[in-house]
């Protein structure tokens, strides 16, 4: 593998001692909170010094931080008019409570659906044959990292002043195996157990910009997943707003009222 | 997706189309174009199929191989998948280009079969936590015509249906070393349950209408697309919205509901064309150009 | 206070130039049983996207004897080309490439220091425009303070330290340091006042 | 700091980085040292290749021999193969590429020549030089700094070509170091004599180390090529005797 | 131009106001009679003589961060050649551009006078400081071409061979103080706010 | 237009500040920026820290794993550092492989590890030639603004002394590591190295701990680390103008007595830790 001659040499291979844990660790169920309630959510946008726009965000004990860079020149094949985006959601070698894994492969899929979500926001062809980069990095995944991470990427892109329809806001909910009971922002233990569903909303404009939901949905259990997404995406947009207004405040000086 | 570039007035006379439930080729919007399936076309694979929907084809092998399971689930065997978009499809997959799309339709045919109830993985297994079957599934895509995920996932049902596994007896000699032994008869194998097999159903966004099974032109000017795996019995295993647009909630439930209403009739006529052509047997005039 | 032993006896140098074609400047630098060549290109053609519009570009590259080139190489190569660009006057050849390639022949111990030595020859042989010349110097400590200089693998291996100065030739100064091991700041100052002699 | 009067290392080897004392010129003669060879009526120290301006002193850049010229011109006479454009030298170019009305020239430097088609003599608008790709074109630099993209001509101030354009065919082009050019060059260096009236021969030499050689015979043409590369480490007795050793078994 | 209401701050999507009362301006788009608002910076309505209130929505001074058309670059010279120059814009108008983008100066959009007499040698030298105006955005292979041909456009800041800063004086020609050398250049009459950069 | 005068003529800037001995963000030369240290943040790692050194932000995260010991040294667990340079951190670094400057401050901080001795690889062993440890310590940068190897170097020493690993004990019957999550112990760590960096201004002035337009703009790089007993563990200064030895002795000096702020600061740290 290239990448090891360019990192400093290890032993070919190591597990995790999760794997020989003695008793086996028993997941352990919903504590304290109810199905529809998310987690307790901090978020702080324009924290990173060089970045154009930056946000941090901790649901939980998942913490994602995304840094954008501002419009850059780009080749621009042909005569495209309209600016380009360009994701890339990487999760920290430490960040998941199994093995190690410098994974660099699973990072590129998830860039794409970050894109995905991302790219109905973007006013992109007020930047004619400029690109936009936005790098997102998870510290630890603690449950639902993708959802966090779309909110974090669409603040910091608000954050480095690109023009945009709308935020997006991110949220995520999950089903046990055999009970039909669905739980909004769920943690990692329940993540794995079921069926998931993750959906990225632009709220203002009630337009669900990103979709993904794997396992099994009867009937129209998806429909109701969808509206509990949707509902989890509304409760979540009015802490966005208010952590960019004070960043906004507190990065741009307020314009003296001029007369004359 | 293979893309091919439309200009403005193109996009609108569609749009319009569409609007009255009328397409360039004459179909409704909920209709698929003719759909063309062939089984056992590859000699050395255990099962294989060709499917051909308007200008898409796709031919698809499958090789059984003995593996060890994995940590995870040692009672169960697994399926692994690799597409491969040659650059005959379209020039755009030269070199790298088509590894990006047939990762992601990789990704997305984990996805679907990623749970318990669409495939019998624990018969797979021949001791738990030693052997299982492995199925190697190889996508080929041939060419281009717009609406891949379905066409795939059709020639994937087509070919897991084709699959005859050979019987294996595990051997208990004497100092307990497991020895496998397998049945020399050919016809002597097992064939895989696919009834619960999903398949895939592409909702593309035009104007204010969805339709089923874009062709290039109409991908071309949908902004969203809505992806959904269902079974034959209507449960939905997997949906992704792919696509720059975005999508209103209520079209969302629309599509979720004609989704499963074309996969329940498009499982239907599959299931019969693929017992009709198994009924046939040795004496059906193979059409396929492999011959 | 620590006493330096007899004449810490060089391993022999040597040393000759021009002896391949194709580059601008080659030489191949011999000390022990570690030999290393050198060949350098410049001011030659650039890309434009690594193209600096004010002095020329310094590219090293460091080829182990067997294998691909490790991290230790990519820091042995940035400390060579920091030396170099230090004593190379860039500015008299904007928006060119200057590119030394160091081939290790034999590691025989104090590998930088034949690095150093090598590139600082090929250069003057390529006739590149210096401000002063500089000459690599490694000196082992062992456990009792006996200081080595110019150890071999094996004196490398017993010494508690392996310490590697590059010296300029104009003011006696330290241009580059990289070290290995633990030491006292006035083991430091004795062995750089040695290498100096 | 190894700073040494220059008078007493005329003609050593001097190393980058040491730094000459110029001596005391007369007290009110301002010494102000300019790169360009231009002297003027009060005492100006002149450096050439090889040593730059420090303060009052002269410091080397390049490993070589310290050359004196009357009244006041120093330079380092160092061994280098890559050539640098200077303004006015002479050098071979190989055509690389023909865009619009310039040919672009491999002049083995660090970027490409221009030379334009008006740089021809008598070449007008209409009446265009032909040059092909791959030709050898022997011409002067007009241009020739840091800054800019050197730039040839292959006519003298006042239009003519005296011995400047496009070289014949089937000479043979070879390279040598600039160290042995200017040694060739050098006004009282007697090998190229020598040499023609041992081979009669049309003989090239561009200071960008390039040297086109066309003799009587194919034979003949390689021998004064191996000659000529020799030369640069023969010293003259060794030459004298090769010459020798040629002429008597040429008749 | 009164300023009407105190600086409120908004966020990407929040509706300001119905089409009615203003008419949208720099930073706000309008979708179903509503303006909303399409970057997190102030409202600002300003109403110029009694017509319809135009809403904007602004970041800092003017916070385009690309380099549009019609704007005046400074920009540094990267490489010259016979044809054109090419250069690194590194700010437009005041605000300083977080990434550089490259331009090119083409020899007939040096000078305004005499244009095919103009040399690139003589009018700017790698390492200058030029302020130019963007006249197209080029397309797919080149970047933004830059025009120098208003007396207000040119070298600013320049430096002689002795590397101290050099002095304009005239319009064509900067000298440097420490060696008197005269260097051909394009020179920008310098308006009096620049000035003190040149010190 | 001062921000203008930064821009195109920044050495000038610098050096007008750099007269009076003080810098533009109001230091003196020898002054360090404000250093914050955040331990343990991460659960899912086995011991993580945080560094915020002014601006620029190292996250060290160390994941705990078994492997089987090397042949050469049958008694020797692992620790694998690996510094990660991303296009998050600084728009110059490229995605993909590591570049230049990460795979150097890679091999920096190993040969920290090495040559401070830190902890006893034999330590790591848990059955002689059968089952070690192997600590894959990954230090991500959050954000670059100049030293980077002295925030990874606090960065690494805060996560290593805040590391807790589960008891293991092989069983004999079947061979296996049993592992017991309940119980967990933390490192034998024997020093603490620190590091600081000092960066050369045009020959004349030596500053501390350079921001990253101080570093592009200097014209020498040094960077030094020291341990408790004053020792020195590695010195490293890539080329750049050239320092005379009395000035490398003073840097020596500055650099102990900045160990014994860290020193303090650390202890600090994983004190408030401990009494949570």
């Amino acid at each position: 593998m290239p990448g090891d001659s360019r990192r400093v040499r290890g032993p070919e291979e190591s597990q995790s001692p999760l794997l020989y844990a003695v008793p086996a660790q028993l997941p352990v169920g919903r504590t304290g909170r109810g199905a529809g309630e998310p987690r307790a959510v901090f978020v702080r946008a324009g924290l990173l010094s060089h970045a154009a726009g930056s946000a941090y965000i901790e649901a939980g004990g998942t913490k994602v931080l995304c840094a954008v860079s501002g419009p850059r020149e780009w080749g621009g094949a042909g005569g495209e008019r309209r600016g380009r985006l360009l994701c890339d959601l990487r999760w920290a070698p430490f960040s998941r409570a199994g093995a190690w894994s410098s994974s660099a492969a699973s990072s590129r899929q998830a860039g794409l659906l970050l894109q995905e979500s991302l790219e109905a926001s973007l006013r992109l062809e007020r930047y004619p044959r400029a690109e936009l980069a936005v790098w997102a990095l998870v510290l630890e995944d603690r449950g639902s990292a993708l959802p966090a991470a779309v909110s974090c990427a669409s603040l910091a892109l608000a954050d480095a002043g690109v023009e945009m329809y709308d935020l997006v806001v991110g949220a995520g909910l999950s089903r046990g195996a055999e009970g039909e009971e669905l739980r909004l922002d769920p943690d990692d233990s329940e993540e794995e157990a079921g069926a998931t569903m993750y959906l990225s909303l632009l709220p203002a404009l009630n337009q669900v910009s990103g979709l993904l939901c794997s396992g099994e949905w009867e009937g129209d259990t998806s429909v109701a997943a969808v509206r509990m997404c949707m509902e989890g995406c509304q409760r979540l947009y009015p802490v966005l707003q208010q952590s960019l207004v004070k960043a906004t405040k507190r990065k741009i000086p307020a314009p003296q009222p001029q007369s004359g | 997706m293979a893309s091919v570039v439309l200009s403005e007035a193109e996009k609108v006379y569609i749009l319009h189309g569409v609007q009255d439930d009328l397409r360039t080729d004459g179909r409704g919007c909920e209709d698929y174009r003719g759909i063309e399936v062939e089984t056992d076309v590859v000699s050395n694979t255990t099962g294989s199929a060709r499917v051909k929907i308007g200008h898409t084809d796709v031919l698809v092998g499958v090789k059984a191989e003995m593996g060890t399971p994995k940590l995870e689930h040692p009672k169960e065997g697994y399926l692994e998948f690799f597409v491969d978009c040659s650059a005959n499809a379209t020039p755009e997959f030269e070199g790298r280009g088509g590894e990006e799309l047939g990762t992601e339709i990789a990704n997305m045919l984990y996805k679907i079969f990623d749970n318990k109830s669409s495939m019998d993985r624990e018969s797979l297994c021949i001791l738990p936590g030693e052997h299982c079957w492995v199925l190697y599934v190889d996508v080929l895509l041939l060419e281009c015509g717009g609406n891949l995920f379905d066409t795939i996932s059709i020639a994937v049902k087509s070919a897991l249906f084709n699959t005859r596994i050979p019987k294996v007896r595990v051997l208990e000699d004497d100092e307990g070393s497991k020895e496998i032994e397998l049945s020399d008869d050919p016809y002597d194998c097992m064939r895989l349950n696919v009834e619960h097999v999903p398949c895939i159903v592409t909702l593309s966004r035009i104007g204010h209408r969805h339709v089923v099974d874009a062709t290039l032109q109409e991908e071309a000017c949908s902004l969203a697309s809505l992806l959904i795996s269902v079974t034959s019995k209507g449960t939905l295993t997997c949906m992704r919205k792919i696509g720059k647009g975005s999508l209103d909630p209520e079209s969302i439930f629309e599509m979720i509901e004609t989704g499963k209403r074309v996969a329940k009739f498009l499982h239907l006529s599959l299931q019969n064309v693929l017992s009709q052509e198994e009924s046939l047997g040795k004496k059906r005039h193979k059409i396929g150009f492999l011959r | 206070m620590m006493e330096v032993a007899e004449e810490p006896g060089l391993r022999e140098i040597g040393c000759e130039h021009s002896l391949l074609s194709r580059p601008d400047g080659s030489a191949t630098f011999v000390q022990g049983d570690t030999s290393v060549l050198a060949g350098v290109y410049g001011p030659a053609e650039i890309k434009v996207s690594r193209e600096m519009h004010d002095k020329a570009t310094i590219e090293v590259m460091v080829r182990p004897k067997v294998g691909l080139p490790a991290i230790q190489d990519k820091n042995h190569e940035q400390l060579i080309r920091e030396t170099c660009e230090s004593v190379i006057l860039g500015t008299l050849h904007p928006r060119t490439s200057i590119t030394i390639v160091l081939q290790v022949i034999n590691d025989g111990g104090s590998i930088l220091s034949c690095f150093l030595n090598a590139a600082c020859m090929a250069m003057m042989d390529a006739g590149l425009p210096m401000n002063a010349m500089f000459c690599g110097v490694t000196c082992a400590l062992d456990d009792d303070g006996q200081l080595i200089i110019d150890p071999n693998t094996k004196d490398q291996k017993e010494s508690r330290t392996v310490l590697t100065f590059a010296i300029e030739s104009s003011e006696k100064k330290v241009l580059t340091i990289s070290s290995r091991g633990a030491y006292s700041p006035a083991e430091v100052s004795i062995s750089l006042y040695q290498s100096c002699l | 700091m190894l700073s040494v009067p220059v008078q007493d290392v005329l003609g050593e080897v001097v190393l980058p980085g040491d730094v000459l004392l110029l001596p005391a010129q007369a007290a009110d003669a301002p010494l102000s040292l300019s790169v360009a060879s231009s002297v003027t009526k009060r005492m100006r120290v002149v450096c050439g290749p090889g040593l730059t301006r420090q303060g009052e002193d002269l410091q080397v850049t390049k490993c070589g021999l310290l050359r004196h010229r009357e009244p006041a011109v120093y330079w380092v006479d160092s061994h280098q193969k890559r050539y640098v454009p200077v303004k006015g030298d002479h050098v071979i170019g190989i055509v690389t590429m023909k865009s619009g009305d310039i040919f672009k020239l491999d002049v083995a430097g660090s970027d490409q020549a221009s030379l334009s088609f008006l740089a021809f003599e008598g070449a007008t608008k209409k009446n265009r030089p032909n040059v092909k790709v791959g030709d050898l074109v022997y011409g002067q630099f007009i241009v020739a700094n840091k800054d800019m993209e050197p730039e040839l001509a292959c006519i003298d101030g006042s239009g003519k070509a005296n011995g400047m354009g496009v070289i014949g065919q089937d000479g043979f082009m070879f390279k040598v170091s600039l160290g042995l050019v200017r040694k060739l060059l050098t006004p009282q260096n007697d090998i190229i004599q020598e040499l023609m009236n041992v081979f009669p021969m049309e003989l090239v030499i561009g200071m960008n180390g390039r040297i086109w050689i066309k003799a009587k015979t194919i034979q003949q043409t390689l021998i004064v090529a191996n000659i000529l590369e020799a030369c640069e480490y023969l010293t003259t007795a060794q030459r004298k005797q090769v010459f020798a050793k040629f002429s008597d078994n040429v008749q | 131009m009164v300023l009407m209401a105190p600086a409120r701050c908004c966020v990407p999507g929040e509706r300001l106001c119905s089409l009615e009362d203003c008419a949208p301006g720099y930073g706000t788009y309008c979708k179903h009679g509503y303006v909303f608002s399409s970057l997190s910076g102030y409202v600002v309505k300003r109403s110029d003589n009694g017509m319809m209130p135009v809403i904007s929505v602004v970041r800092d001074t003017d916070s385009h961060l690309l380099p549009d058309v019609g704007a005046t670059v400074t920009c540094k010279v990267m490489s010259i050649n016979p044809r054109f120059a090419k250069v690194q814009i590194m700010y437009v108008g005041a605000t300083v551009l977080k990434n550089t983008f490259r331009g090119t100066i083409r020899k007939e959009d040096i000078r305004a006078t005499e244009k095919d007499k103009v040399e690139v040698y003589k009018s700017f030298r790698p390492g200058d400081v030029v302020v130019a105006k963007v006249i197209s955005l080029g397309d797919a292979q080149s970047n933004y071409l830059l025009t120098t041909a208003e007396n207000e456009l040119g070298v600013v800041v320049a430096h002689s061979e002795a590397g101290a800063t050099m002095v304009p004086i005239s319009w064509c020609e900067m000298q440097c103080p420490k060696t008197h050398i005269k260097e051909p250049r394009k020179v920008a009459r310098v308006q009096p706010e620049f000035l003190n950069v040149t010190t | 237009m001062a921000a203008g005068f930064k821009t195109v003529e920044p050495l000038e800037y610098y050096r007008k500040f750099l007269k009076q001995n003080c810098r533009p963000d109001g230091r003196e030369l020898s002054e360090f920026r404000t250093t914050t240290i955040n331990v343990g943040s991460i659960t899912t790692a086995d011991g993580s820290a945080l560094v915020k050194l002014g601006n620029c932000t190292v996250m060290c995260g160390i994941k705990a794993e078994f492997t089987n010991p090397p042949i050469d040294a049958p008694n020797k667990g692992y620790i694998v550092p690996n510094v990660d340079l991303t296009p998050l951190c600084s728009s110059r670094f490229r995605p993909g492989p590591p570049g230049e400057e990460a795979q150097v401050a890679s091999q920096f901080i190993a040969d920290v590890i090495d040559n401070s001795q830190i902890i006893q690889k034999e330590d790591l062993c848990i059955a002689k030639g059968k089952l070690a440890w192997v600590l894959h310590c990954d230090l991500i940068c959050l954000d670059y603004d100049g030293n980077l190897l002295d925030a990874c170097v606090i960065a690494l020493v805060a996560a290593l002394r805040n590391v807790r690993l589960p008891s293991v004990q092989i069983s004999e019957d079947t061979g296996l590591a049993q592992v017991q999550l309940s119980s967990k112990s933390p490192l034998n760590i024997l020093k603490s190295p620190v590091s600081t960096s000092f960066a050369v201004f045009d020959d004349t002035y030596i500053i501390v701990d350079p921001t990253d337009e101080e570093e592009t703009l200097a014209t020498g790089l040094l960077s030094i680390v020291t341990d408790e007993d004053g020792k020195l563990c590695t010195m490293r200064k890539p080329g750049g103008s050239a320092l005379s030895p009395e000035r490398l002795q003073d840097c020596i000096s500055r650099a102990v007595s900045r160990h014994k702020e860290v020193q303090t600061l650390l202890d600090e740290v994983l004190l408030s830790v401990k009494t949570q």
